[in-house]
Order: C-alpha cells, then structure tokens, then sequence
C-alpha cells in the first residue's frame, strides 16, 4: 500500500517541446492517480537553468522535505551523485529516467541512446544501400545524450562503411540553432544523402536545406509535431520517406509507476530499458494524429505497463 | 591622414576584417563554389544578432553596467505569445506583430521600473526580469511549436534580388538605429549620458527618460527579433533566444561600442555579427571540435579587443 | 655651492611640459633643513607641478634633483619617500572606502608585518594628537564618513606622522582649504614647531597672510618660472600680490552697484538656513569656506527646476560646473557637440538635429567668447584647460534660460579668461539674466550683487549693497552669524 | 546619540538580517531542516559558491567584473575530477598555470587599459573549450581526499556551516585585515593615491586576480567533492550568481566597497532563496519567476535598510 507515500519529480529543464511534454504527461498520470489515493502526492519541480549544481540542491531540498521517492531527469549522470548517494542514505527511493545517474543506489529507466544513434544509419542503410555522404547534427557539447548518441552513428558508419560524415555541427537540440549551423556549413559541403540527428534538430535542418537548391536528403527526424507534419507535406507532394526515432515523454510516467511499485515493495532489477519511440512511413498519420500541435509524439504509461516492464527485465 | 589610415582608426573595422579573413578561408575550403550560399546564410543568420545586438548598443551606450541580460526571455515570450495569437492565419500578422511589440514594451518598462525605482543594478534586475519572463513564456504555451502564418514564413525565408529578406530588415533598423544616433536629439542624449551621467543631468538633458525609452527600445527590438526567428526557424520554441544573450553582447563589444559607454557604431554591429556566424561555420567546415571552436572564438574576441586597443579611463 | 649640500632637496632648472603647455619653465628651488618655504603663484602657475617633481611623481624632462648634496639619478616616488619628502595633495587622496588606520598603511609602505593595525593605529593618533590637540577622531572609521575639514585634518596629520622613516620635508599644497580658522592656526602653529624641531616645509595657499606670517622664505610662480623669492619678511601683503603679477586685482575692484531689489523674483528656495531668492538680471554670490552646502543648494536648484523624464522645451535654469571633469565635459565629442548639447533643443526640428544651425551657432559663439582653436571639430580635450571651460559658459549662455548657475566655475581658469568672462556675465545680467554663482575667490565674490554666506549646510548670511567686503564675509563664514 | 553604527558593520546588518529572515521562513515552512543534517543539506551547496563569490569579489573590488566565473569553475572542476584524481602533480600544475593566467589578465587588463567585462567574456569562451575538450561527456571521479573533506562530519556543526565560517573568516582576514586586501581595496577607493603612496599597481592588480583564481579554483574542487564528478557545464550560473553574491552581501560594483562576511552571507541567502521556494511547491510554470522575484525581493529589501542607514547618517 502506497497510499500514504509521496513521490517527487526533479526536472532540470523546461525550455523545450519535450519536457513541456514530459511535465503534462506526468501532471495528468499522477493527478489521477493521487485523486484515486495510490499515492499521497506526486510534486514536480523544475530547476531554473539546466544546472546540475542547482538540481543537487534541490534533490537535497526533497530530502528535507520527506519525500519517500524522487523521480529524477538528471541534468548530469555522474555529478548529481552526491546528492543522489544523500538521498539514498536517507531512505528515499531514487528513480532515474532520461537523463540517468549512474549513482548504483538508485534505479534506471535508461534509453539503450548508443542503440538509438546506430538504428539510424541502419535505417539508411536499408533505404540508400549505395551509401553516401552525411550530415551529423549533434546536440549540446558537453553532455552525456549528445556523446552517447554520436557515438552510436558513428559506430552505425562504421558497421555500414558505405556512409561517410562529411560534417558535423551542433545543434542543441533546438530547431532555431540546427537550422544555423547547417545553413552554415552546408555551402561548403559535397552532396549529402542523409542527415543523421538527435531530436529536436530535424526541422531546423530541414529548413536550412530547403533554403539552397539542394535535393532534399533523407532527415531522421525526432518525433515532434512540427518535424511529423512537414514529413507527411513531403511525402503527400513527393513520396518523401524518412524515419523519425525518439524517446517518448511520457516516460516520466513510467517512472512514476516504477517508483510507486518499488515503494510497493517490489522487487525491481536496477536496470530497466524503454524502447524508444520509433515511427515510419506506415505509421505516421497515425502518430501525427495523436501528437498534440507544436508537442511531441508522446506514450503515457499504466500502471500495468509498469509492472509489464518490470517483469520482463527479470 | 592617408584615407586608409583613416579607415583603420575606425572602431568597427577590426570586426570588419575578421569577418572578411573568416569568410575568405571558408570559401577557400570549396575553391569559391560557396560562395554564394555561404553568403547568404551569413546575412540571414546576422540578421537577427544585428537586431538585438542594435537593442544591447543602445542599452550599453548609456554607461558602465547597463545591459540587458532579458534578451533571449523576451525574444522567446514575444515569438511563442505572438505565433500562438496569429495560429497559422495570415489576417493575424499584423496583431501578432502588435503584441510582439507590445510585450517588447511591457518588459522593458519592468526593466526600467527596477533599475529606478528599486536601484537594482541593470545586471542583476534584468536578469531577474528575464527569469519572470521565461515563466511566463512557459506559462502561455507550455513550449508548445506553433507554425507561423504561411505568408510571414515565406517572406522571412525567401530573398529578394538574392538578399534574404530578413537581412533586409535589419538593414532597414540599422538605418534607422544610425539615424538616431547620429542625426537626432535622442542620439546625442544617450551618448552624453554614457560619457558622464552627472555632466549630462547638469546639461539639462532628460536622463531618466532617455534611460527609459533606451531599455524600451532594447526590449523591443529583442522582441521583433525573437517574432522574426520564431516565424523563420517555423515556429517559437521555449529556449530559442538563449544563443543570443551572449551573442548580444559579443556583437557590440566586437564592433568596436565602448563598453565604457556614450561611443557607439552601427557598422561594427554587422561585422561582428557576420563574423560571429562565420567563425563557427568556419570552424565547423574544417571539422573542429566544439571545444577547439569556443577555445578559438575567446582568443579571437581577447585579439579584437587588444587590436582595437584599450580605451582612456575605460572603466570595466 | 654649500646651500645645495645642505639643502634637503635641491631642485635645478626643472623643465616640464604637457604638450604644449610649459608647466615648469626652467626651476630651481631649495629647501634647507629647519626652514618654512612659502610658495605662491597665479592658477596654473606651476606650483602643483613642482611639488609633484619634488615628491617623485614626475620625472622632469630637463634639469636635475639633488639631496643632502647628492644629485638623484633615479629619483622616484619611493627614493622621495625613503628621504622623508612627504605630500598633502590639493585635491583630497586618501582612500574613501578604506578606514583611517588602513590609509596610514597604504601611505607607509614599510608599516607591514603582523599587528600592524595597532601600530598605525597608534602612529596617526599620535600625529593627530599632536598636530590637532583635541580633534575627536576615531581611528578606526572609514575616511568616507567624515567631513571634508576632518579629511584634511586626517591627510595633514598623515603627512607628519612617522612610521619608521621620520619626515623630513612635507609639502602641503592648499592644505587649509577646507579647515576653519582655529583648525588652520592649529596646523600652522604645528608648522612651526615642526619646522623649529629641524623639520622642513613647504606650504602652497592663495591665503596670503597664512603664506606671511608662517613661512620663513616666499618663492613667488608665474607661468611655470620662480619670479621672486625673499626672505618673508621681505614682503608684504601688496608686495605680494603685485609680484604674482596680478592684473585682476586693478579691474575686478570695480565693483558695479547696482540696486535690484525692485526686479522682480525669479526663483525663491527652501534651505535649511536663511530662505534663498532671486531676482532678475542679479548677480548672486554663494560664498563661505569651501565645501559647507554651495554646490548643494546649486544642485537642488537645478534639480527643482529641471524634469528628468520629459525634454523641457524652456527650462529656467542652466548649469556652468565647476569640475570639469566630473560634470562638465564630454571627453568622446568634439568642441561643437560639447557646446551645443545644453542648446540642442533649439537646434532640432521635430527631434532632428540642424547641422547647418548648429555650426553657424557654433561658429558665433567660437568668435563671442573666443574659444582658441582651429576648428570647432576637434576634441575638446584638445583644448587648454582654460579654453574648455570656456565652451562650458558659452554652453550655458547659449540657452535661452533665464537663469545661469555656477558653481565655482573659474577654478583653473587663468587670469585673462577670468576678465573676458566677467565682462560677459555683466553684459548678460545687463540685459536681464539671473547668475547664482558660488564662488571660493573674494575677488569674485565682491563683483556681485548679492551674497549669501554659507556655514556648514546653511544660509547664514544675506550680504547686499555695501555689506558685501571681505571683511563681512569671513566674519559671517567663520562665526556662523550674520554681520 | 553617541551610539554610532559605522557603515561598514551597517553594510554587514543588512545581507545578515536578509538572511535571519529567510531561514526563520525556512524553518517555518520545513521545520525537518533545522537539525544537523536539515543544515547541511540546506548549506553545502552554498560552500563552492561562496568560494566563487569571494574570488568576484576579489575582482570587483578593483572596479573590475569577471565573466568568466562560471565556466573557469566548470574548467577547474573537470581538472580536478581528471588530473588531481589521476596524476595530482600535473593537476596541480594545471590548476596553479590557471592561477597565474589570472594574474596574468590582471596585468593585462591594467596594462593595455583594457575593459574587464570584454577580456573575461572571451575568456570564458576559453575556459568553456578547455573543459569540453577535458571533458567532452560528463564524468570523472571526485578524489578521494576532496570527497572526504567535502562530507565529513564535525562535531557540534554540520561541515556546510563550519565551511561558510571558515571561508568568511580566511576571507575577512586576507581582505579586511591584511595589508594585501587594504591594497587592493585602496585600488578600488582611489587608485592615484595607492600609485603615489609608491605601490605598484601591477602587481596589487595582479595580486587581486591571482587571489580571485586562487578562491576559483577551491570553489571548483569544493564542487567537485560534493558533486563527486564534473562536466563542462557544471558551474555555468555561478557567473551570475557571485555577482549576485557579493551585491547581496552589500558589496558594490566600484569604489573597492566589499564585505568578504557579506558575500558569503549573500552567496548562503542565493542557495536557501532556492530551497524556500522549493518549499512553496510553486507551480511548475512559475519556479522559475519565482526565483527572479525572491532576487527582486532581497534587493528591494536592500534598498530599504539602505535609507534607513543614509537616514541614520544624517542624524
Ligand atoms: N597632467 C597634465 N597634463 C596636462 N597639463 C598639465 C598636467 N598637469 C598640469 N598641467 C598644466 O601645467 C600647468 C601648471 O599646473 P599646476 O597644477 O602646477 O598649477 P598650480 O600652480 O598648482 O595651479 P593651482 O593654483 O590652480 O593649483 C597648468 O597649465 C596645467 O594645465
Ligand atoms: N591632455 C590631458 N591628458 C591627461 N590629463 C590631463 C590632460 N589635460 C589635463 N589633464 C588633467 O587635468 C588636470 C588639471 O589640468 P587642467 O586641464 O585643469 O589645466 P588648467 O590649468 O585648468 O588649464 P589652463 O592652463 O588652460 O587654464 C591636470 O592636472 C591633469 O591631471
Ligand atoms: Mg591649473
Ligand atoms: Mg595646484
């Protein structure tokens, strides 16, 4: 019984689409469920600028105020350790998702992002066997989903050697950023046939490309509304065929039905996986209508798929 | 004075010449095939440093620590609020346009009311500003990525006579910023006070006021910018003017504005903002690192600096 | 050649020049061990100058300094100090944020080591007590915090004090500016005891009879060259004056008495002391010691009648400041923008500046008051000190305010530019403007209509007519009670 | 009236009533924090920015501004969470190279009149390269001295607070009381009349920086322990938030008017404004305005209890 147990989300970050996602997903999982008495309370905080000194100190701030579980998206995984060990120490339950901490006290809802990076040039290895030029758009230098993914691409490129990054810039994950960088770079590169990305970028990409004269290159795109909807315009107009991979928001919930069990008393592994959220040419329209308009592709979790992925990881 | 020598005592030309540097060894990557392109991209993507950057001049040019530090939340508030508005119909344009200024006004008025009437240092107010205002940015939309109407779209990505239409723009307020500067009262004022604010109390000029309209006018070019990129990058995202709180301020210190204040030029804004996006399109070209990239565009901002020489009684 | 082995600093054919301004032309002055040198001289004659060569802070370009007959090849600040020169500068130079034991430390570099507080603590109280018995200041408080008279009374005793190297010559440049008379006549009486002691001085002040009756040799200054040097004894109070060359004297004596009591009022002001009026085409003199609440009242007048939010499109009042650099100029412009900035409204249309109207402005007031430049283009710091001053009056009379405030604005300002612009103040009062002026020279005082005499904040005195003589006002700027 | 506050313990009264006041609401609001390990958890995060305080106050105090705090913590923190662990000499002359660039920017911003905000805004530029290339992913590992400093146990109180106390008294010591701090305040107050008292003011200048990158670089490593390992971005805010810090603690952008107590005082009031709103449990929405509001808020209260001051200065 959990009814009397209260569950905490430390957020780091509320400047984009997707965690506006992440936020409204778990505003209404844990509304419903505080409203049927599963759990006490289930509080979200955000900190003001995607620091992890400034998380650390609010993970504290949740100790003191007895919380028996905190449901995190880590701005760092390894420097909010400390306060995840104080956590710990002090009973409560830590449940990490997204951006995860490596502390081993605390449990993992990790995306496989390696996986993620290399599924890409694997699909364009499906659709372009000939190979050829591409473009990387990475996300903030610095942090660890930007490293791991690029590394994933790049292992990708070298699994299908036919492909080639001619470029790589930055984008931070931000449209309006990608779209700078690539129309930067891209007069002074050769043909590109793909443009591999992590999220957020693909639009702006998009964008930048359709400002030059070049063939549109086949863009992985990252789940939000806006990158789905110019897909499905280019693919009504000119059979245009890309992928779009991601992870979902509503993993938050997830984690919310992780930590809730875990206060249940179940046994739970430390690690669990999500898949991401993968949508292709057969299933766009259908994502497309279930995305909100400027939101993201979204999976919100029960309580039974909670349990479904606990399971399964045994 | 040869013509030459005069043109290097000029405090904008040292952005100039970097900018030029910057472009010509990028070009030289693909042998002058992009150059065109690269061209292009460099004047849209200026575009919109130049227009907030002509916003953070003014606010500097008023003397030691004035700045504006709530330029990325207001350009951020006026393109989410202005693009929700007009939701995707072109009759909106004009009414998004107006609240974008509107809320331009709103914000520099609250940055002003804390400078003056609380004595906050413009630093620390504006950045609590910008703080009040992301949460309201967030607050509207909740970071939904609405679509611009799609006559704003087409005008603010397609180019007239191969020049982008918004480098247009900001070439139109760059003109009107020089204007102000040199040919009318409220240009002479502001410099007068970044020179010495008591000497211009003494010589009857309106400090507060100019002061006021000055962070107004910041606000509100920061605001027409953040519309601009909104409808440009085709659609408003919570996070999207953050590049541009330093890129502000690096434009008017690169462009040769004393940061001590009452010195300001126009030109040197484009030079510096040219330059700003051709150094990381250069550094990207040649395949260097993010960190190599930041190392270098430090060095190359101390170089400018110390080339442009150091200012008597520059304070800070 | 045995007074310069004696002498304690011995200075020879000093040249120094800014540009193209000779501060010194060619001195050579000596300072023997027990002995008072009085110096005087016109505004910019050299003596701040002097003093800085002497004190190490300025290296001259010609010339040479010796000590106890040894000729100083590497003379710097620190040689200077180590010989026991010291200096009390004439504009304030302690540290304003720091405490007053701090500023002893700052000035005695060897003072370090652990507990250096309670020695330097010790050190300037002992200096206090001993040039002002009776003083009242706390050591440990902030230099920030005291009043200008205490300022000075802290850097004097700072001066003498002895920190390990015992001072040998001290040089005080103006240093009763800001004291009373019974303050000035404690230091005085100091001078003397140190000077008998075996200590030596020199002592710099436009307060002829402290110069008298203190010194033991006078050096008189004009333009940058010693014009008289004898024994104090050898001059007097006439003496003086007329071998500092002063023209003025002659012509400011004139004073014009007019009546404007029946004008009608222009300005009427609120101060803590006597209520404050005007009237038009008067000539107001705001006198007292330095420092005792003039420029204030200038600056609450103007802050009464000037908005800082809207653009006045008649403002009431104009402003002449005295501090040039801290008020007056704008060192990035040009002569002509400095001008016009206070007049700017006149020269716009709908907010756009007339460049024509400003020049041909500009160009007259070039040849009204004879700005000495070739073109009104070029930088104002590359005019003379006196020529700057100078555009900041035709600044002020370039408006159409009726009323013109100055505060002390002929500091600096040579003798011949002083008489051009009496003549302009009197020619424009003539024609009805109102001038508040606050002014630290009798001279000027004495060309006025009015006065008002200021102590510590207040309004003490209203002079008028033929009241207004020097001997009134130093009686009512001292006493605190009118005449 | 002959009892007299000087201003210097006035400018102290102020940041420390500010803070009284915070925690009492703090306390009011979570009555768990006051305990020992409520206070620790409160505080510790308040130890590397009161470091990073004092070094921008160090450099404020010569009329200068350093915005190259938060990335030149950040460098720091990946050196210490690399080299210090893996090969402490070299880390050690790394941070002590880092040190000396510092003194080095004094000298040249002196030197060439050059202004402090456009030297140190390229710097940071800098410093943020140096650590991505340290650092490109997060990770590294606190050593193991720094760890255990950073959470050992004192008796009576809880390290956060003996830490403030120490730093606010090794800082008041080398800057109130020593005759280096009178120097570099004097620079500060009146920089002619430090010149002609015979001081060099290259070296005070060089002094004042080489201090400020000598409290940096601590702030990085006392991060770096609490955190137990570094990325590039680590300590981006503390830019603003010494800054903050030190006009909090009643220290002022010119004129060398500093209070070391001050800003450790105002770099504990940034890091519990935080907690309190926690506390709050705002909506999500407005967290993050609600932090500019609580900064809005402490500095009108500033300006208040300075009128009272100037009032009682009067009297
Ligand atoms: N740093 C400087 N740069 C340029 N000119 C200077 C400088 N210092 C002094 N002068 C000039 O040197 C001349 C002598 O100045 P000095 O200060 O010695 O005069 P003074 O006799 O002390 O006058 P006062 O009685 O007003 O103090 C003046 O014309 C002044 O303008
Ligand atoms: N060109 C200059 N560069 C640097 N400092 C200057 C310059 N001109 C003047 N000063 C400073 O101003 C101080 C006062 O000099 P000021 O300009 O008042 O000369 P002045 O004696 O009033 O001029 P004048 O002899 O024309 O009346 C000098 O001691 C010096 O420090
Ligand atoms: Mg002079
Ligand atoms: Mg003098």
């Amino acid at each position: 019984d959990t009814s009397a147990k209260k569950i905490a989300l430390s957020n780091n970050y509320a400047g984009n689409s997707w965690r506006q996602a992440m936020l409204t997903s778990w505003g209404k999982v844990t509304g419903e469920a505080v409203k049927a008495g599963t759990v006490a309370a289930a509080d979200p905080f955000t900190t003001a600028e995607n620091q992890a000194t400034e998380q650390a100190a609010q993970i504290q701030n949740m100790i003191l105020q007895g919380y028996d579980a905190i449901v995190l998206n880590a701005a760092s995984p390894t420097a909010l350790n400390g306060a995840v060990k104080e956590a710990c120490d002090a009973g409560i339950t830590v449940v990490s998702f997204d951006g995860i901490v490596t502390e081993p006290c605390a449990w993992r809802i990790a995306v496989n992002f390696k996986e993620m990076g290399r599924s890409e040039v694997e699909y364009l290895s499906k659709k372009l066997p000939e190979g050829g030029n591409l473009l990387e758009i990475r996300g903030l230098a610095g942090v660890f989903v930007d490293d791991e993914i690029s590394a994933g691409i790049h292992d990708g490129v070298k699994q299908y050697p036919q492909f080639k990054v001619v470029g790589s810039v930055h984008g931070d994950w931000a449209q309006d950023v990608a779209q700078k960088a690539v129309a930067g770079i891209l007069p002074s590169l050769p043909d590109i046939v793909g443009v591999v990305t992590q999220g957020g970028d693909g639009y702006g990409a998009a964008q930048a490309i359709a400002a030059t004269d070049r063939k549109m290159p086949t863009i992985i795109m990252g789940n939000r509304e806006d990158e789905l909807k110019w897909w499905k315009e280019q693919k009504d107009g000119k059979g245009y065929e890309t992928m779009s991979v991601s992870i979902a928001p509503g993993v938050s919930t997830l984690a919310f039905w992780v930590a809730q069990q875990i206060l249940d008393g179940k046994e739970v592994k430390k690690d669990l996986v999500v898949p991401f959220l993968r949508i292709d040419q057969d299933n766009l329209e259908t994502n497309l209508a279930n995305t909100q308009a400027g939101g993201v592709a979204n999976v919100e979790y029960t309580q039974a798929d909670a349990i479904k992925v606990i399971e399964s990881a045994k | 004075m040869t013509p030459v020598l005069r043109l290097f005592s000029k405090p904008w030309i040292w952005s100039w010449l970097a900018a030029l540097t910057v472009w010509f060894l990028t070009i030289m990557v693909t042998l002058g095939a992009s150059t065109l392109g690269l061209s292009q991209a460099a004047l849209t993507f200026a575009a919109f440093s130049v227009i907030v950057g002509l916003g953070q001049m003014f606010v500097i040019t008023l003397g030691p620590g004035n700045i504006d530090l709530s330029v990325p939340a207001t350009m951020t508030l006026a393109g989410t609020v202005a693009l929700k508005l007009m939701n995707v119909e072109n009759g909106m344009i004009l009414p998004g346009l107006l609240i974008a200024i509107v809320l331009g006004l709103a914000v520099g008025l609250g940055n002003y009311a804390l400078i003056k009437a609380l004595r906050i240092p413009p630093i620390i107010a504006t950045l609590s500003m910008s703080f009040i205002v992301q949460s309201a940015a967030i607050w509207t939309n909740r970071g939904l990525r609405i679509k611009p109407p799609g006559m704003l779209a087409e005008f603010t990505t397609s180019n007239t006579l191969g020049v982008p239409n918004v480098a247009i723009v900001a070439l139109l307020i760059s003109l009107f910023a020089w204007f102000l500067l040199e040919k009318t009262i409220y240009g002479r004022w502001i410099s007068a006070i970044g020179q010495s604010m008591p000497a211009a109390r003494m010589a009857g000029i309106p400090v507060d006021g100019t002061r006021f309209v000055t962070y107004l006018f910041c606000a509100v070019l920061a605001s027409l910018a953040g519309y601009l990129l909104a409808c440009f990058s085709g659609g408003a995202a919570l996070n999207m003017g953050s590049e541009y709180l330093l890129m502000s301020i690096a434009v008017v210190v690169i462009g040769g504005t004393a940061v001590a204040g009452g010195d300001s030029n126009v030109p040197g804004i484009w030079g510096a903002s040219l330059f700003m996006f051709l150094v990381v399109s250069m550094l990207n070209t040649y395949g260097v690192g993010a960190g190599i990239r930041l190392i270098m565009t430090g060095l190359i901002i101390i170089s400018v600096i110390m080339l442009a020489g150091g200012r008597r009684a520059g304070m800070r | 050649m045995d007074e310069v082995l004696k002498a304690v600093i011995a200075v020879d054919g000093a040249k120094v020049s800014f540009g193209a301004v000779r501060a010194l032309d060619g001195v050579t002055l000596r300072v023997m061990p027990g002995e008072c040198v009085g110096l005087v001289g016109h505004n910019g004659a050299g003596k701040s100058t002097i003093v800085s060569v002497i004190n190490g802070g300025l290296t001259p370009h010609e010339g040479s300094v010796a000590s106890d007959g040894e000729r100083l090849e590497r003379y710097g600040i620190n040689a200077a100090r180590a010989r026991g020169v010291r200096c009390v500068f004439q504009e304030l130079s302690l540290c304003p944020n720091l405490s007053i034991v701090e500023n002893t430390r700052i000035m005695h570099r060897h003072l370090g080591g652990f507990g250096w507080r309670r020695r330097a603590a010790g050190i300037i109280e002992k200096s206090l007590d001993a040039v002002f018995p009776g003083h009242g200041i706390d050591s440990g408080r902030a230099v920030g915090d005291l009043s200008i008279a205490e300022r000075q009374m802290v850097e004097i005793s700072m001066a003498f004090s002895d920190a390990g190297v015992a001072p040998r010559l001290v040089i005080l440049d103006e240093p009763t500016s800001s004291l009373d008379a019974s303050l000035a006549r404690q230091m005085l009486d100091h001078v003397r005891r140190f000077v008998a002691a075996g200590g030596s001085v020199i002592f710099i002040s436009h307060i002829l009879h402290e110069i008298l009756e203190t010194s033991d040799r006078i050096v008189v200054m004009k333009d940058g060259r010693v014009v008289a040097e004898r024994p104090a004894d050898g001059f007097d109070h006439h003496g003086l004056v007329e071998a500092m060359g002063t023209v003025a004297k002659k012509e400011t004596a004139q004073r014009s008495t007019r009546d404007q009591s029946t004008a009608p009022l222009i300005l009427s002001h609120q101060t803590k002391g006597l209520p404050f009026t005007a009237r038009k085409g008067e000539i107001i003199a705001l006198a007292g010691l330095a420092g005792h609440g003039q420029t204030e009242l200038l600056l609450a007048l103007h802050a009464a009648q000037s908005s800082n939010w809207l653009p006045e499109r008649d403002p009431l009042v104009t402003f002449v400041a005295g501090d040039r650099r801290l008020n007056g100029v704008f060192e990035l412009w040009s002569i002509l923008r400095n001008f016009s900035i206070a007049s700017l409204g006149d020269l716009t249309r709908r907010g756009l500046i007339l460049a024509n109207d400003e020049e041909t402005k500009g160009a007259d007031w070039k040849r009204r008051i004879e700005i000495r430049t070739p073109d009104m283009a070029n930088r104002i710091l590359s005019l003379s000190g006196g020529n700057q001053q100078k555009v900041l009056f035709a600044r002020a009379l370039a408006t159409r305010a009726p009323i013109v405030l100055m505060d002390d604005p002929m500091r600096g300002v040579d003798v011949g530019t002083k008489q051009e612009v009496y003549a302009i103040i009197r020619e424009e009062a003539a024609h009805g403007r109102t001038f508040i002026w606050y002014s630290t020279e009798m001279d000027e005082v004495r060309l006025c209509d009015r006065v008002y005499v200021f102590r510590e904040g207040r309004i003490t005195a209203e002079l008028a007519g033929d009241a207004v003589n020097e001997t009134n006002i130093i009686a009512a700027s001292f006493e605190g009670v009118a005449a | 009236m002959t009892f007299r506050l000087s201003s210097d313990a006035l400018r102290l009264a102020i940041p420390a009533l500010s803070l009284t006041l915070l925690l009492a609401a703090v306390f009011w609001l979570q009555p768990r924090a006051m305990s020992y390990v409520g206070l620790n958890l409160l505080f510790n995060l308040a130890v590397p920015i009161a470091l990073a305080t004092i070094a921008q106050m160090l450099v404020m105090a010569v009329n200068d501004l350093d915005l190259s705090m938060g990335t030149f913590v950040s460098f720091v923190a990946c050196v210490t969470a690399t080299f210090l662990r893996d090969a402490p000499l070299t880390g050690i002359l790394i941070l002590a190279g880092a040190i000396a660039i510092y003194a080095g920017l004094g000298v040249v911003i002196h030197l060439r009149n050059l202004p402090s905000i456009v030297v140190t805004l390229g710097m940071s530029f800098v410093w943020g390269g140096l650590a991505v290339l340290l650092l490109p992913a997060p990770g590294g590992q606190a050593p193991d001295w720094v760890r255990w400093l950073m959470t050992v146990k004192p008796p009576l109180a809880p390290m956060a607070i003996v830490a403030s106390i120490a730093i606010a008294a090794v800082a008041h010591l080398l800057v109130m009381r020593s005759s280096l701090g009178v120097l570099i305040r004097g620079i500060g107050g009146n920089q002619r009349s430090v010149e002609r008292a015979g001081w060099s003011i290259v070296a005070a200048r060089a002094g004042a920086y080489g201090l400020a990158g000598l409290f940096a670089v601590l702030a990085g490593i006392a991060l770096v322990g609490l955190t137990t390992s570094a990325d590039a971005n680590i300590a981006l805010r503390y830019t603003l938030l010494s800054i903050a810090g030190v006009i909090l603690g009643g220290g002022e952008f010119i004129g060398g008017r500093v209070s070391p107590v001050g800003a450790v005082i105002g770099a504990l009031t940034l890091t519990l404004a935080g907690s309190f709103l926690s506390f709050l449990r705002i909506s999500p929405d407005w967290q993050i305005g609600a932090q500019g509001a609580i900064l809005i808020v402490v500095l009108a209260l500033r300006l208040m209890l300075n009128r009272l001051e100037k009032r009682e200065k009067r009297r």
